[in-house]
């Protein structure tokens, strides 16, 4: 565990996040244009879904995979309800706000993965190929289970919208593209991605650290403007990744899956979305506040999972896997 | 002198997600047309955003130029949404050459 | 209180592509300034249109403030392109301070 | 009919490293809110620019709307920067829906 | 051919094109940053003018180079006539936009000719380091014959915009990045070249998958909206880089070309601009319709071209070199 | 010398900007969008400070790098006052405007540095890595003598400004990015830098070629425009990089630095900031004219140091380090 949390510490993508978050602070105008970052977060997906496809190409679907996909959409779908009475119950959150809290929590943040997976695979566990379909398939249930609780079953909403919003939840260009990129992987296999590997997979990490410091300047721009969230909805923020990585991470083991893919799960479980769902909320439930659920996902709980959640799951993943197994 | 009349023009603030509810607004109030425009930040009652193309956090002004009938008719039609959207919208008069096709 | 008067500002829609020929107009009606903004994308009567700077299809607001003499001497420049350059020309009456460098 | 009440809108172009001199002028002018649009280039007495971010040479426009009153005491406050900071101020009466915000 | 053809659609440079193309038809808010897709497009000249440059230091100049400019030259300068011919005959355009569409069509696209080089070296047919002059050379001459179509001779535009539109014409970017990269890889040679090839090299696929995933989503969202293009300018986009796909992998081949540049000269015929054309036909045909040329040339020509033609192209010139040689 | 100036102009990093100056004379459109320049100076800076840190990590601090730091500090504060008696007394600029230039002349340029860099490593002179901290900390020094010059001792300047005015000059993204990345070189160290140097690393010269592509359009543009810039303030222009550099190397040779250590302190005194600088000076000196100081410092001295001064300073410091040592 220390080697784990120092090792997570002096990994270049880590302290990116870090200079991020402090240039924010000291209230440096240091700012990556928008459209880079834009740029930055569709290569990463695109990336992403060509080696999760490269890599089941090669391993196949296998009923392993297919445990972990079921797994994957349960959670999704279950998750949110839990989020939700925590947020009625003690943050005191309308049912409008709490649902739409609830879907963030639900579904997932890519970023937060694709950093465990770098974590986890410095630390030789590499989780399967297969986890970015998991992960993909993830994104959207939360989304449904939240509108759910956020309007009730007999809601009133505008059957016109309910179509909008389920279009973009179904084809919102997150999804879209790690599922296309994943198809163009099983596809082009390992011969076609060697072709292009010198940039999605050569350049990627350097990538993913310039994102960091811009995902670390905006969620601590992000905390210093925020008006909206109360200490309770802040304990919430920090509670929720925990209970759902140790839910997560447990039944993954349980379930058999090797430590890495059962540790990315569980990360999986503990993150928070905050580009798909903010997005399908903005459109379904344009009443609730995005400064409630962009700050505690973003400001929150994203740098919480990066910094602390991503090692505590790892460390419970291989220690849930040694009691099961014999051999390490 | 070229002869101008007289028309609105509407300038409404949206979010980039809910541009789509305020064109379709705007061609269901029989208006021809429409204009897009970039917003870099703000700050209103809520505090302050930025652009964050990433999050999805970006606003946008749609404007329009209509006749005064049709602009309220829009008006009309938006109004309700101004709150719950968190819309914010602005009109006045403006000379056009070729009015006709307003 | 400060001392203002009332000026004409002039916006006109124009592709990218033909921006020069905005601004020399604008330049020869002997107005002192313009500053262009982007846009994004827009519908007209030719149809929806996006900003896609790799295929040139971008457009920009040329805005200037001029006084009423000059604002006119720019429409009657403007007008005979209105249609065949798709350009969009509206403008109205504004307060600006230090009036005498318009 | 909605209900309409009249507002100043009042729109200031200056330098991005100057931002937060115009904000915060709003701001204790006591004016609820702003907006900020992004601007490309430009010509005036000083000549051409052009956007360079790089640079730190772009510019935006910062618009806000209030009563009149409010309004006023801005245009009082940002007189005197006019010149030396090379700023654009023009403003002119819109109408807005919900004027109790403004 | 089938193997080509197979190669072509597991390759992953051709895929992303598709998967724009899908992502567009069902509506998903996908979208590449302008400013993004510009800074790839330039990228993209840079690199492919830089390489060109570095082969022919390589190589030097000869009679073929000469043969290959000249053969390019007079079809950029003549296509165009049999363009208009068939808009006004067949598509009734009238002769603003006929002129109009028919420069773009005597014009090339670099994107599809780096395609095209792409799925050639695959199948082991490389076309000369020289090709890339010759598609330089290629972008200007069209613009000339289609104003002189469309204005007819004695046209009484002014001289001023004629002047300013020859400029454009001459200098326009994609032009003087393309000619000045070339003249870079000639000065700086295989040693000059070696210091940036990580970036100009190694990345170019890479990028070229992002920007084909880009031009996807556009051509697909024009024809989406697409009111000005009859079925009969749609035949015309599909039979003008048939036509003048065979007329220029012929006369390449029947002038000595090897296989490779043969096909490439082909492909660069069959192609239509979508870049620099349209910008000089604002300036200087205001009035001609850009939902009619860009719809054409960008959103059915393009995907014709990537998804099929290249391949027709290829197989006709390996057809073609068979026949003159013994040497398959 | 004869074969460094040739060398010079075979690099593709200086063809790349010579190539961006012809085409702005040429009145080319050519243009890399701002958010792309932007996004590439970011990088360029992240990369710099990473791998300074990184070599750093490997030397250790010792005397010579002190010295150097040392000597870079008083230059940068020492140097506005040499410059702002030229520009008061030969080119008669006010008091406002010659304190504003002076403070571009004390700081420095990090392309001009990063260029110097990659040629005295063709050269076989490769300064330490250190240098990177140097350059950092000769960013600010001169902006507080250039506004000590400016305002005068006693100046009436409201309270408030001088505190944002400062916090800009230490916490401008330039100096924060800059370190910040040294610091996580210095903490990664050789082992961490190796996972992400396929994008720091790799990617540098061919990022670099394109960002000097457009600082030559800037550059030509911007003294096409230029209306403010007298005879006397070019000539000042190109004076200052000259005197600058023979005293920065002479001094940094007589301290005992290695050549290329010399000849990069030299090419940081010679180099004029444009980024750091004129951000500083737009909000502590609004009354300032861009239109002197960044035509100054972009379009005279910086072209003048890329293209001759670069390489004068490297034969100078090599003949320096020549007579003060045995070994060559
Ligand atoms: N009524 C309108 N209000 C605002 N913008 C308009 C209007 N009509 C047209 N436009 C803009 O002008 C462009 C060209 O219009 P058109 O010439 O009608 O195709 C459109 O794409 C819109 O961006
Ligand atoms: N008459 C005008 N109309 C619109 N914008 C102007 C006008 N005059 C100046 N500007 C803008 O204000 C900036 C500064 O102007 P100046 O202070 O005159 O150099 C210019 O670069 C333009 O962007
Ligand atoms: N008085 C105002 N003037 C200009 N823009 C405003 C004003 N008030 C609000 N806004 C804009 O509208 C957005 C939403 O405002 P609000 O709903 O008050 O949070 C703000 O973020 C600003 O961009
Ligand atoms: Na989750
Ligand atoms: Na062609
Ligand atoms: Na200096």
């Amino acid at each position: 565990m220390e080697t784990t949390a120092l090792q997570t510490f002096t990994s270049p993508v880590v302290l990116f996040f870090v200079l991020g978050l402090l240039a924010a602070f000291a209230r440096s105008d240091l700012a990556i244009p928008e459209a880079i970052a834009k740029g930055m977060s569709l290569y990463l997906m695109a990336a992403i879904g060509m080696k999760g496809g490269v890599a089941v190409s090669k391993s196949g679907i296998d009923g392993t995979v297919l445990t972990a996909l079921g797994l994957g959409i349960a959670a999704s779908f279950l998750m949110p309800f839990l989020a939700y009475a925590l947020l009625k119950g003690f943050a005191k959150l309308d049912r409008l706000n709490a649902g739409a809290v609830a879907a963030h929590y639900g579904s997932v943040s890519v970023v937060t993965f694709v950093t465990a997976v770098e974590i986890l695979e410095i630390q030789g566990k590499p989780p399967g190929g297969y986890m970015v379909a998991v992960m993909a398939a993830m994104e959207t249930p939360a989304i449904l289970t939240g509108l759910l609780l956020a309007r009730g079953m007999g809601s009133g909403s505008s059957s016109q919208s309910t179509g909008e919003m389920l279009h973009e939840v179904f084809f919102n260009s997150s999804v879209v593209l790690l599922l296309g990129a994943f198809a163009i992987g099983i596809i082009s296999g390992a011969q076609g991605f060697a072709e292009v590997s010198p940039f999605f997979q050569a350049g990627f990490k350097g990538v993913l650290c310039i994102f960091l410091l811009d995902m670390g300047l905006i969620a601590a721009r992000r905390i210093m403007d925020a008006r909206a969230v109360t200490w309770r909805m802040a304990t919430i923020a920090i509670a929720l990744p925990l209970i759902n990585g140790v839910i997560g991470t447990s039944a993954a083991v349980a379930l058999g899956l090797d430590v890495g893919s059962a540790a990315a799960l569980g990360v999986l479980c503990a993150s928070a979305s905050y580009i798909a769902v903010p997005a399908a909320m903005r459109l379904a439930l344009p009443e609730a506040d995005p400064g409630i659920y962009l700050t505690m996902s973003l400001s929150i709980t994203f740098p919480f999972n990066i910094l602390i959640n991503i090692g505590l799951i790892s460390a419970l993943a291989t220690a849930l896997s040694g009691q099961g197994a014999v051999t390490p | 002198m070229i002869e101008t009349v007289t028309r609105k023009r509407i300038e409404i603030l949206t979010d980039t997600a809910l541009v789509k509810r305020v064109t379709s607004a705007i061609d269901s109030a029989g208006i021809t047309g429409w204009t897009i425009t970039p917003v870099s930040s703000g700050k209103g009652r809520d505090g302050h955003w930025r652009e964050e193309r990433v999050m999805g956090t970006d606003k946008v002004f749609v404007l329009t130029i209509a006749s005064e009938e049709k602009a309220d008719a829009l008006a009309e039609k938006i109004a309700p949404l101004l709150s719950s959207h968190g819309f914010l919208l602005s009109m006045w008069d403006v000379q056009v050459i070729r009015g006709e096709r307003f």
